[in-house]
């Protein structure tokens, strides 16, 4: 096990950090501004993955990357109006347990869509095949996603700091009924960030299917690792999401190949002490 | 009874507990006068224990408590009332009051025995009810009684704990003049070994039942003494007319 | 604050009547069914006297229950204990569990509350499923059920097994019921209504919550040696999340913090499932869709509607008597 | 329920049609999972299972109706299917079960209450070892059974150090030991072995890079369903397979979701007792009538089906109508089917069959299974089952 070895094992930790990155942040950000869970997030990567496995199966590859997150986007649009817009007062309880039914309103209708079956799609021809770095070769398509991961976590960054709409999100986690009091339409905003972080998680699975198999429960096999990567992070921020994703995407790799058997059990036991420590996360939004 | 010494306490670069210090000998009635913002509230929470401060020392009864928790300060014997209705407001004034007495009895802690039906408890919850004027609306919902009944009611628990000192946050604020009077002969009334520190914002009210009066501004002690010399004083005045400039 | 109203005690009257008629006039489904929903009526009011009583809403009492059911079958398999103390082993076990769960997260509140209780439940989850001595994934068999023949009562057939799950709840009720009215209970009903008063009262918060949590843990445990007992059988998937968000979905079909509505909604919950999925196999769905109308409506569950609508009509019939004081609304 | 209705009138109808004939009508109950990860192998079992009573219910006297009930595989779930459908639904006989989980929790109650099963897929190798009984008869396959002839003939393909992976369960762990015991046995060496959270694992990446590190000259796997597609698609995509060419239990490239892995499953060979392409006439009449039927070609689910209904089919044709009688009979079932010859061992009622290793190769309608060799049928040793014994 020499120093390819371990190079190897770290890119694996980042490709695995990444792809949490995509889930996690649409669901962190929407808590931070709205104090809404969405336990829905990993079946709408369910539904990405099956948009991008279907349309790629037609169309292509990068029709299915583009049409995911805008058809889970606009799945997210539909589901704002008809649900979360009215449970916005309820309690975290109404919350959870309304998402939990959407949990299995989702995966039924996957079922009833898509079938049983496992789907696959290929990567494509312009991300196929490996490339050498530091003496490891590598798959390409591994680098894309973390090269876009990494692109849209620059992204987000820069939005939030130097735009107008990032001035307002911020205001937004921090005091929302501040922010409205400045002329902000919060209720818009609030749209545009569910939008926003549903289409995320509709272009994680778009970028998952390639290398995963895309079946009905792999919304809820993402949910708890996404949920973990944003309780540690700290609900409501950007650079927690990157924080927890990384821990736990080291954590996984490394855990599987030095402890195997104690890898799952190491990152619970991880976010235990987290809640412990530091209940509001290691990057909590607000002071 | 209770001392603070030196108390310190910042928010950030906000200096809102400077140096206060101060000595209740039992059963005295002391009113903390001072505007808005002047840190009253603040010094309060910080003698509950909802607040760490900075520096300084609390001590109940010769005993130091600055660094006890909320609970272990009540059950010490030191009682506050909320400037703001702090109540159970879905369960019925009797039940509040019987929550208040049952926690200070320990019988909260029982699992065998219903905390509420237990005799100690009941008579408290009576004797207090009747002390505030509760007594016909022991079984309303505490949130179908009027405004006033819920400022008694906040009154009530803090007394239903049978403490030795009892913190009140602005007890009359809200209420009218009329009853605020009332309130502070009920308060006045108030058997003499219990010792009382009172925030008020009206300095006419304080005077019903001050044995002296310490004036906050800015977090700073700024007075502390007789009320007769209090109602001379032109720096209060000042202060209460707004004179901001000279605090 | 918790009370036995009329209308509570006679639904529950009602519901034992009720489900001692089946018990003896059912078949074998019948009593299959039955058995379901009495275990998981035990874990709802489990469930219910944290989260609707406590405002504590756990996400981790399916693994509190299946922890109940494992340690049940380890005392049994590995330590040997005879099927009684194996029980009672099992049912402190659990609370003892709950007690440490819910004192380290005494401190949390709301939707962090939920996320640690989950946290919890997915580690134990995880660690049945990892450990080889719990038999990993394919679980353990070979549990046993109490022997009552000294009584003259086989527990191995349905009939008699359905009615000891049933004395189970009654028991469970009763409990629950006591556990409610004492001062621990009333103090913990003070705390959902306003902790930080609760706090400057004199209480210290997290012990009560830790005590209670652990009595509904020991609760959970009592569904879990039920559960253990009526398959014979244990898997991991007993400890899952999905089942604590199922608990938590029949306690609000039922009623939160109504006492009776969570058994009313384990009826409903076990006859739902069965119904619909005989009609199809995508039954989460319909599920799914009921639960978020439910949530939806605002109502307090199906027991929470009808307690309110007949306290509605009794207000309105006291106003109209002009009577001075109408029944005050409680939790 | 539906299906439930429609056996129960169907069966009506032809009591009352049959009235003269008094034809013995037996009741199967269909013990599948029609939801959760397994569902598409329950709705190809059934599948195959139906076929399998239409294509030979000639061959007896007796008449089927069928009820059917989903596990979701959930063996607490599934015991308490088993139960309804004996107690309850008083059934003749109980065919399905595709988890080792839901069999291992349903096994003392069938034993017990003497009423014959036909495993359908769940390979476990204890239920016809050590836990077997007169009452279960398998027609699928022992876990032991598919891979432990692949050892042999892995090593005189001259692979001498292999790695394997599998899910860390009771089957990944058969599986793996069926093929290291018939492996070291001919003389290999088995350089390392990684076991998987089963079901929890989505990336093999860290795996793969160990089993690279290791030196093996081979990779020997067992992954099904979903993680099949996952493993080989990932394995292909780190470049392994050329270095490394991989090896493993035939699920890995299951017909039923090849597809599904593209061109990744190219070259991958695996031992399994049936593919759709074993020459053999009765193989051709079912995969026909099975295209015919579903569209799809069978999966070894399907035949799985498809050869517990025909033992079922002659099981009934000696006479046997009751649970005892069926029970016996279907310990005696012999008979050249698509897998070819395929016969129950009375020591341990575990089926005898041979084993085909074969390779996925590109065919023109996309990717298909080339037969390599077939293995001789070998009955597993009993195990500790005294079948023989108390018979």
């Amino acid at each position: 096990m020499d120093f390819g070895f371990w190079l190897f094992q770290t890119l694996n930790a980042l490709q695995l950090s990444m792809l949490l990155f995509l889930l996690s942040v649409g669901l962190t950000v929407i808590f931070g501004l709205m104090h809404f869970v969405n336990l829905a997030h990993g079946a709408l990567y369910a539904v990405g993955a099956y948009v991008a496995a279907t349309v790629a199966g037609t169309v292509g590859y990068w029709a299915g990357l583009i049409t995911a997150p805008l058809v889970v986007a606009e799945l997210g649009l539909l589901l704002y109006w008809l649900l979360i817009r009215r449970m916005r007062q309820s309690g975290p309880m109404a919350q959870v347990l309304v998402t939990f039914g959407l949990i299995f309103v989702l995966l039924d209708l996957t079922r009833i869509v898509w079938g049983d079956i496992a789907l696959g799609i290929e990567v494509p021809q312009a991300l196929a095949g490996r490339i050498e770095i530091g003496g490891v070769t590598y798959p390409v398509y591994r680098l894309f996603i973390i090269a876009l991961g990494a692109a849209i976590f620059a992204a987000l960054a820069l939005v939030l700091a130097r735009t107008q709409i990032g001035a307002m999100i911020r205001a937004g986690v921090d005091n929302d009924k501040m922010a409205a009091c400045l002329g902000i339409n919060v209720e818009r905003l609030f749209l545009a960030v569910f939008c926003v972080g549903c289409g995320l998680a509709g272009l994680a699975g778009a970028v998952a299917a390639p290398i995963l198999s895309v079946t009905p429960d792999m919304g809820l096999q993402i949910l708890i690792p996404t949920l973990i990567v944003v309780v540690i992070g700290g609900l409501g921020s950007l650079w927690g999401a990157m924080a927890g994703s990384l821990i736990f995407g080291f954590v996984q790799t490394f855990g599987a190949v030095l402890l195997p058997g104690l890898a799952s059990v190491l990152i619970y036991a991880l976010l235990a002490a987290v809640l412990i420590l530091r209940p509001a996360g290691m990057f909590p939004a607000r002071g | 009874m209770l001392e603070v010494r030196h108390l310190d306490k910042r928010f950030g670069p906000i200096h809102v507990t400077r140096d206060v210090s101060l000595r209740l000998e039992p059963g005295e009635r002391r009113v903390i006068l001072g505007p808005n913002g002047a840190g009253k509230t603040t010094l309060f929470n910080l003698l509950a224990g909802e607040l760490a401060p900075d520096a300084g020392a609390i001590l109940l009864g010769g005993r130091d408590i600055t660094a006890a928790p909320v609970a272990e300060r009540a059950r010490q014997g030191l009682a506050r009332s909320y400037q703001k209705n702090t109540l159970f407001d879905a369960l019925s004034v009797a039940e509040n009051l019987g929550l208040a007495a049952a926690v200070a009895t320990g019988a909260a802690r029982s699992i065998l025995r219903d905390c509420l039906a237990m005799p100690e408890v009941r008579e408290t919850v009576r004797e207090v009810a009747a002390r505030l004027h509760l007594s016909p609306h022991l079984d309303a919902t505490v949130s179908a009684v009027s405004y006033g009944v819920r400022r008694q009611l906040e009154v009530g628990l803090a007394l239903a704990t049978r403490p030795r000192v009892i913190l009140l946050d602005e007890p009359t604020s809200g209420i009218g003049p009329e009853m605020a009077h009332g309130f502070h002969h009920m308060l006045a009334s108030l058997p003499r070994e219990l010792t009382l520190l009172i925030v008020e914002h009206d300095m006419d009210l304080a005077f019903d039942v001050a044995d002296r009066i310490t004036v906050l501004n800015y977090g700073e002690v700024v007075f502390d003494g007789a009320p007769e010399e209090a109602r001379n004083s032109a720096m209060l005045k000042d202060i209460y007319l707004g004179s901001w400039e000279n605090a | 604050m918790f009370r036995l109203s009329p209308l509570r005690l006679g639904t529950l009257a009602l519901l034992l009547a009720a489900a001692t008629g089946a018990a003896f006039a059912s078949g074998f489904a019948g009593l299959e069914m039955l058995t379901e929903i009495l275990i998981l009526a035990i874990l709802v009011i489990a469930l219910d006297m944290v989260a609707g009583f406590g405002g504590m809403v756990s996400l981790c009492h399916g693994a509190l229950m299946g922890a109940g059911a494992y340690a049940f079958a380890m005392a049994g398999l590995s330590l040997g204990l005879p099927v009684w103390a194996a029980m009672l082993f099992a049912v402190l076990f659990t609370g003892a569990v709950g007690w440490i769960v819910g004192a380290i997260c005494a401190g949390s509140q709301g939707i962090y509350f939920i996320m640690v209780t989950l946290a919890f439940g997915q580690m134990g989850y995880s660690f049945v499923f990892e450990s080889p001595i719990f038999g990993g994934d394919d679980g353990l068999a070979g549990l046993a059920r109490p022997d009552l023949s000294a009584l003259g009562i086989d527990l191995n057939t349905s009939r008699a097994f359905a009615l000891y799950c049933l004395a189970a709840l009654v028991l469970v009720v009763l409990a629950a019921a006591q556990i409610l009215r004492s001062g621990l209970g009333r103090a913990l009903v003070g705390i959902r209504d306003n902790e930080r008063r609760m706090r400057a009262l004199g209480l210290t918060v997290w012990r009560t919550k830790a005590h209670l949590f652990g009595l509904s843990g020991m609760i959970a445990g009592v569904a879990g040696v039920l559960a253990a007992q009526h398959v014979m059988y244990i898997s991991p998937g007993l400890l899952a999340w999905t089942v604590s968000g199922e608990a938590l979905v029949v306690v609000i079909l039922g009623g939160l913090g109504t006492f009776v509505g969570p058994i009313v909604g384990a009826v409903a919950f076990v006859v739902l499932r069965h119904e619909v999925s005989a009609i199809t196999p995508y039954w989460h769905l319909v599920v799914g869709l009921i639960l978020i109308a439910v949530v939806m409506s605002r109502a307090n569950g199906i027991f929470g509607f009808v307690e309110d609508r007949l306290s509605r009509m009794s207000a309105r019939r006291a106003a109209r008597a002009a009577a001075p004081r109408g029944e005050p609304h409680d939790a | 329920m539906k299906d439930k209705l429609i056996g129960v009138l169907a069966g009506l109808c032809a009591g009352g049609l049959a009235v003269q004939a008094a034809a013995e009508e037996i009741k199967v109950g269909l013990l599948l999972p029609y939801s959760g990860v397994y569902a598409a192998l329950g709705n190809d079992i059934e599948a195959g299972f139906r076929l399998g009573l239409q294509t030979f219910a000639p061959e007896t006297q007796a008449s089927f109706a069928i009820v059917t009930e989903d596990t979701e595989v959930k063996p607490p779930v599934g015991l308490a299917k088993a139960r309804k459908l004996v107690l309850d639904d008083q059934v003749d006989v109980i065919a399905g079960v595709v988890s080792s989980g839901v069999l291992g929790a349903i096994r003392d109650f069938v034993h017990g209450s003497g009423v014959p099963l036909i495993v359908a897929n769940a390979g476990n190798d204890e239920a016809t070892g050590e836990q077997c009984s007169p009452y279960i008869t398998r027609m699928s396959f022992s876990n032991r059974q598919v891979n432990r002839p692949m050892g042999d003939w892995l090593h005189a393909q001259g692979v001498q150090k292999v790695f394997t992976i599998a899910p860390d369960y009771a089957a990944g762990r058969q599986m793996i030991g069926g093929f290291v015991e018939g492996f070291a046995a001919a003389g290999g060496d088995v350089v390392g072995q990684e076991y998987t959270p089963f079901q929890k694992t989505q990336d093999f990446g860290p795996y793969l890079a160990k089993a690279k590190a290791s030196g093996a000259d081979a990779v020997y796997a067992f992954y099904a369903g979903g993680e099949a597609i996952s493993f080989v698609k990932q394995y292909d995509s780190f470049g392994l397979k050329a270095a490394m060419p991989l090896y493993g239990a035939g699920f890995l490239t299951s017909p039923l979701y090849v597809e599904a892995e593209g061109p990744a499953a190219e070259g991958v060979i695996a031992a399994l007792h049936y593919v759709p392409t074993i020459d053999n006439p009765a193989n051709a009449a079912f995969v026909a009538a099975y295209k015919a039927e579903t569209g799809r070609m069978p999966s070894e689910y399907a035949v799985q089906g498809y050869d517990a209904a025909r033992a079922l089919v002659v099981a009934s044709a000696t006479g046997a109508a009751d649970r005892e009688g069926l029970a016996r009979a279907l310990a005696q079932v012999s008979f050249d089917g698509p897998r070819g010859t395929t016969a129950i061992d009375p020591a341990t009622n575990n089926i005898v069959q041979p084993i085909y290793v074969y390779e996925t190769v590109a065919g023109d309608g996309g990717l298909t299974q080339k037969v390599v060799a077939e293995l001789p049928a070998e009955a597993d040793p009993a195990n500790g089952c005294t079948l023989s014994t108390t018979n």
